[in-house]
């Protein structure tokens, strides 16, 4: 079984599609499920596949601490649970995680070198998904060292019809402070895209302000390697890697019939490595 | 129409319940366990107690599209209390008066200034999500809890989650405050003819204004037992529900008490829409089938029904 | 001792005055008439009087007391009953729900069922009122319904029983049974207060009469001293010559042809009938004998089971009103407020509804040709509204039918007009108007087929009656072979007795 | 009541609106300047049109829950098309036809089988839903649209938006179509009485199969819209307009028509939520209170219709 948060978001469908395509080449059924961005259906669904006996459960960009009822339920059944991005819990058979901080930190450092430590910025944030709050967190601290920079408004962007929300938004923004706006930062790639979109329409360029984003989603990537779009930096997380690390837990202790204990070890959280992607390295990231 | 007709209008939709849960019997192992019966019972218990409050203020003809927000925010209220150290009985309480809150303000938006209700109730939904931010500024509420709280959702009593219980309690009151009060009478009159109640000299303002206390403060507590169930107060924890209860209230609609609204009817409509999320998943169909099955079904157990009226129109 | 006084009252509605100036007096123990054509003030003066509007100025006493009733429940406990000119019923609720609706038999809020239901026996069988019970109100026909509101009035034991047109759509023997309760309940020192617009029956029933005429207070006469004639002279301000007008119009070939009719939803059978060119064919029967039925089954609004429908001499299959009306037949129906008009659109709209295609070019309406014509057809039916525009609701019951019929009067050369019950309700001056109409439209060359459950007004002006029970056809009568007694005894017989065992 | 008040019950949301306007333009510099002006027209056109099929579908007395999952459904299927190699004309037509096919189905369920508009939309939604995920796996379409494509809401004439005058467009011909044709009236006298409808010879079934399917196409001609803003095929990018519709229809109808859903009512609607929106983001009130205060000016601006009827209930 498979359970993500919220399969409309590019990130989580790329992960399952990662899934389903290895589980063909090896022959598994994979069940796919999307709790549509809730955690109580999200805990419903484990519940489910508890019921329909399966293997293993995989959980994507879940959050942990909210499925207590379903995750005690897993053990209780003896079925093991793999976390991606699902935030550390003793009742995780693993995590495997992109370090949220680290790669708020890392687009935040680039961010502020790139405006050589002084201007104006916009922040689009979501708190709502710890991941992306975390990164949100890091830009507050990195900008706590920077007394030149001013950030002029910070946006907090809807769980649903976010992309649409941050073009309308940010077309305001332009038309309050017009290239007063140095750099845009956004939680995640899909926004930042939307932000350009608004960037452009006002005929600004690249070099009368800038966005960054995070999860090197394709489409981003091709525009930084374009270098002529107002998007200049993200950070690729590794959902490929994710998911085939994910597949490599499932084939040693489903397959291979392995205890979980001695796959994994004693630290029950593997991180996967995330780069940062700007036009001198986007080419080599595009398949 | 005949008795056959009769019979079918009335109790098609749970047929269509039966025919569904035979369907997944027979295509699984493991759909027909009590265990996943009971999981199915825990899983709709909070749809069922939100849906329940929608019924009840449909039943004098208003509409109340707040709860699933005011169940978003009381789940952030609830845990934010308890953790400030407020008994769990007594933060509860609290909660559930200002689920009971938003009603009467609703209910007043309503009755007194004229506003519709999907309007008011929209406005006011959005007024809670503003305040749930306000608190949470979209964090979860989380720390230690006590087992009190979390038994309520996590919690199993000869087997059974106590959230189910809760479920039976609140048909059975509502079911009964509708059906068989004096108070459930009138606001069915009020909702069958707003004048003749009137003239009748019931105080339909009130009973209207009772019926939206009843759905801010069931929906309240539904987001009580959702933070329970999640263990941390979520900022956007009930936000889902506001359509299955829709669904739910306008499935029980066609069942039991046909054309109007009721609280048995909605606790069938709510197992139905229980029924076909689990059973799907149990049958492991793809989950862009799993939507597309969801509707088919529903529309296909609301049509037994329709052996209506020969009216043309 | 005087229950009920109003001094000086006056009420407004945005634009209307609809009374001024009105003394009104109800004795202790009296039947006490209020008359007047339609839009006089009759139920404005009982809204009033029910807490359901406030006097805009003017006092009202209840028993020596000035009182300001803020609301009905207000009036309600002040021992005042009302049964209004509007079904004012749950239609979902079951009669005794109804009849109980706020003052429900509990023990701490809990109903007591079964009390409610054997209370509802008790009542029944003490005024010898017979409703269905156990189904909802909705499903049952408009007598039927004002029956049980009367049931309602009559369980509220009240000081005061206001009654608003009771006998409009109910049957004779209702009637007679209506009025032997009513000199009872006198009796026992309960006054009373009757509308209504047969004339004939206010001076049978009650002891004093008071005349509204358009919103003023006329005056109060002891029935006894009054004639006929007076009445009507003080309600209209002027003479009524003839109630029936002479018919006028010759008699042609046939226009439609009914044979072997059969609706088993509604019990209709074998149902075969004439109607010829010029001729005016009445329909007599009693509540439930399917004459409604008949008539929408004709006009397409029912499927029928078999039996065939000839229009000039041409066989058609009708599917539907729409077909009903390309083929010529127009249908007033009986239920005007729910079927006849579209409450919430204006006088204008409402005309030009039906024939909407023949005032427009692609689709769209041409205003000013709708405004010519619906002005046309509302002059000619004298239509009282303050403009095309008035929204439908605010006329007087009077106007809405005269807009009913109107509606068909703006379609193409017409051949079959039905008219179910189109008098039921309209004050006398309208009556004979609309009788005149009629004729009009017969002397054009149109069959007319006229249901009605007022045996006076079907012997003055219908060519031929035929009678229907139980679904069914008894009796066929010519104009000369006219026999009131027979023609009665050919509807009544057993239908009654069978119908309510049916009911039940 | 008195003609300043049937006036007022009549123009109060329309004034309550310019009242809004006015706060915002002594609050903020930039929110009165024509290009903010014309950046509201841009942000409220795909509202307004979606909306407008909602409003057309509730004038004969329907619903439509599905509006928002068509929308979305739509942007991903027209932009398939284009990128598959057909033109965009062709693939607007495909697209706005396959909505209109949605609506026929609505169409059908509500007047043939006699489900309830409610829940049949619902259920439509759902297998929309379906449909979209199967189509997409979650993943956005994206690629290299041609410039006819994203003219449609990225380009500007005389420095409006091309979408501005589509909604112009849309506005005028619905307004025409529902108060001066033979179709629009009709359908009103549907909403009024649908038996005295049926009795005038209405064929009340058509016109109501018409209503959602005008509702349906408008739907995925929105989302086609909304693909061309957003440059590629999200596939939720319409979940958000469902509540936003809504509202936008319920405030129509408390002005010019009152008490019935019209198109230019609507309009002012969609004008109020963009307003708000957009002030409130100029003024940089923080982000919670935005919902707080949009909550609390709607609730204001129906309120100033209250003016109403004397009666008591
Ligand atoms: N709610 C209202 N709003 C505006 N005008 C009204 C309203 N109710 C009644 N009127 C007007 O008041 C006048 C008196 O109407 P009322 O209903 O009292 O007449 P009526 O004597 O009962 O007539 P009928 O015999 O037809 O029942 C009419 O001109 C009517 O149009
Ligand atoms: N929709 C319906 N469904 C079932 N029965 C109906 C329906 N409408 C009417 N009936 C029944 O059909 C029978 C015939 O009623 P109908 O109204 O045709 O009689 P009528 O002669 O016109 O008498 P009335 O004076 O009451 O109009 C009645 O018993 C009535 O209750
Ligand atoms: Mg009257
Ligand atoms: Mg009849």
């Amino acid at each position: 079984g498979f359970v993500a948060a919220n399969l409309s978001a590019v990130t989580q469908a790329t992960i399952a599609q990662n899934l389903e395509a290895i589980s063909k080449t090896n022959g598994w059924t994979i069940y796919v499920s999307n709790s549509a961005g809730s955690w109580e259906m999200m805990n419903n669904l484990v519940e489910n596949y508890v019921s329909k006996k399966v293997d293993l459960i995989v959980v994507a960009m879940g959050q942990a601490s909210s499925l207590t009822s379903s995750l005690t339920a897993a053990k209780e059944a003896g079925i093991p649970v793999i976390g991606i991005d699902s935030e550390y819990s003793d009742l995780l058979t693993a995590d495997i995680l992109t370090n949220n901080w680290e790669m708020g930190a890392k687009i935040a450092t680039y961010l502020v070198d790139r405006l050589n430590h002084k201007g104006n910025i916009i922040v689009f944030k979501f708190d709502q998904f710890y991941g992306t709050r975390f990164r949100g967190k890091a830009l507050d601290v990195v900008l706590t060292e920077e007394p030149n920079i001013k950030v002029l408004e910070v946006h907090h962007l809807p769980p649903a019809g976010f992309v649409e929300d941050a073009q309308k938004t940010m077309e305001s923004y332009l038309l309050k402070y017009g290239d007063k706006i140095d750099a845009v930062w956004c939680a995640w790639d899909d926004p930042a895209y939307a932000v350009s979109l608004a960037i452009k329409a006002a005929g600004y360029t690249q070099e009368d302000m800038f966005v960054v984003g995070i999860d090197g989603n394709e489409r981003n990537i091709k525009m930084i390697a374009a270098n002529n779009t107002a998007v200049v930096a993200t950070i690729l997380q590794p959902f490929g890697d994710s998911a085939t690390k994910a597949a490599e837990l499932i084939q040693k202790i489903v397959v291979e019939g392995n205890s979980p204990e001695e796959v994994i070890g004693a630290v029950r959280v593997i991180y996967m490595d995330a780069p940062l992607i700007t036009s001198a390295n986007a080419q080599d990231y595009l398949k | 129409m005949n008795k056959i007709g009769l019979l079918f209008q009335k109790y098609g939709t749970i047929l269509a319940l039966i025919g569904i849960v035979v369907f997944f019997s027979i295509m699984t192992e493991t759909f027909l366990t009590s265990r996943n019966l009971i999981n199915i019972l825990s899983h709709i218990s909070m749809l069922t107690i939100i849906a329940t409050g929608m019924t009840v203020c449909m039943i004098p003809g208003d509409f109340d599209m707040s709860i699933a927000s005011v169940a978003s925010l009381s789940g952030v209220i609830v845990t934010s209390l308890i953790l400030k150290g407020l008994g769990v009985f007594g933060s509860i309480l609290i909660t559930v008066g200002m689920g009971a809150l938003f009603g009467v303000i609703a209910g007043i938006l309503i009755t007194r200034l004229k506003i519709s209700a999907f309007i008011a109730t929209l406005a006011l939904g959005t007024i809670a999500t503003g305040i749930n931010f306000m608190f949470t500024r979209g964090q979860e509420v989380y720390g230690i809890f006590p087992d009190s709280f979390l038994a309520i959702a996590q919690k199993r009593v000869l087997g059974i989650p106590v959230q189910v219980f809760i479920m039976a309690v609140v048909i059975v009151v509502f079911t009964f405050a509708m059906e068989k009060t004096k108070m459930g009478k009138w606001m069915y009159s009020i909702g069958g003819s707003v004048k003749a109640s009137f003239l009748s000299g019931i105080n339909v303002r009130l009973l209207r204004v009772v019926g939206m206390i009843i759905s801010g403060a069931l929906a309240a507590f539904t987001g009580c037992i959702l933070a329970s169930r999640l263990g941390s107060g979520q900022p956007t924890a009930g936000d889902a529900y506001l359509m299955d209860a829709i669904a739910a209230s306008f499935l029980g609609m066609t069942t039991i008490k046909v054309g109007r609204p009721n609280v048995p009817g909605t606790f069938v409509g709510a197992l139905i829409i229980g029924v076909i999320n689990n059973g799907l998943v149990i049958m492991g169909v793809s989950y862009f089938f799993q939507y597309i099955a969801k509707g088919a079904i529903i529309i296909l157990a609301v049509s037994m029904t329709s052996f209506r009226s020969s009216e043309s129109f | 001792m005087k229950v009920v006084e109003m001094i000086s009252v006056r009420k407004e509605f945005p634009g209307v005055v609809a009374l001024d100036n009105i003394n009104f007096s109800l004795e202790e123990g009296e039947i006490h008439g209020l008359v007047g054509e339609n839009g006089a003030g009759k139920s404005t003066l009982i809204n009033i009087l029910a807490g359901v509007f406030q006097q805009t100025s003017g006092e009202l006493r209840l028993f020596g007391k000035p009182v300001k009733l803020s609301s009905p429940s207000d009036a309600l406990h002040r021992g005042i009953g009302v049964v209004y000119q509007d079904t004012v019923l749950d239609p979902f609720f079951t009669a005794e729900e109804n009849i109980w609706l706020g003052r429900e038999p509990s023990r701490l809020s809990v109903l007591k069922g079964r009390e409610i239901r054997s209370d509802t026996k008790r009542l029944c069988d003490k005024y010898g009122i017979v409703v269905p019970l156990g189904i909802p109100v909705g499903t049952l026909s408009v007598a039927k319904q004002k029956m049980v509101e009367i049931l309602r009035a009559l369980s509220m034991n009240s000081k005061v029983l206001v009654l608003d047109e009771p006998t409009a759509s109910i049957t004779q023997s209702d009637t007679d049974n209506l009025f032997e309760i009513l000199k009872n309940l006198k009796k026992s020192g309960i006054s009373i207060i009757f509308v209504s617009h047969h004339l004939d029956e206010v001076f049978n029933l009650c002891d004093r009469i008071s005349v509204l005429r358009n919103g003023c207070y006329e005056g109060t006469f002891a029935s006894s001293e009054l004639s006929t004639r007076d009445l009507i002279k003080l309600m209209t301000n002027r003479d009524l010559v003839d109630q029936y007008p002479k018919r006028a119009s010759e008699i042609g070939e046939e226009i439609l042809k009914v044979s072997n009719l059969n609706v088993a939803r509604f019990g209709l059978k074998d149902i075969s009938f004439e109607v010829k060119r010029g001729e005016i064919v009445g329909f007599f029967g009693m509540v439930g004998s399917g004459r409604t039925e008949l008539m929408k089954s004709i006009f397409g609004a029912h499927e029928i089971d078999s039996g065939e429908i000839t229009i000039n001499n041409e066989k058609i299959r009708i599917k539907g009103p729409s077909k009903a009306m390309r083929a010529g037949v127009y249908l007033c129906p009986e239920d005007r407020r729910r079927e006849g008009v579209v409450q919430d659109m204006s006088v204008i709209d409402n005309l030009t509804s039906p024939f909407l295609g023949t005032l427009t070019r692609l689709g769209v309406i041409n205003s000013r040709e709708s405004r010519a014509r619906a002005g046309k057809v509302s002059s000619e039916l004298k239509i009282k509204a303050p403009s095309l525009k008035t929204i439908i609701s605010h006329l007087s019951g009077g106007n809405q039918q005269k807009v009913v019929l109107g509606k068909w009067l703006l379609g193409p050369e017409s051949r079959v007009f039905i008219f179910d019950e189109p008098t039921q309700g309209i004050d006398v001056g309208a009556k004979s108007e609309f009788y005149r109409i009629m004729q009009e439209i017969a002397k054009k060359g149109c069959g007319v087929l006229f249901v009605s459950s007022d045996i006076r007004e079907l012997l003055g002006i219908a060519d031929r009656i035929y009678v229907m029970r139980l679904g069914r056809i008894t009796a066929e009568f010519k104009r000369g072979e006219y026999d009131q007694h027979s023609i009665l005894e050919n509807a009544l017989s057993d239908s009654l007795a069978a119908r309510s065992e049916k009911d039940e």
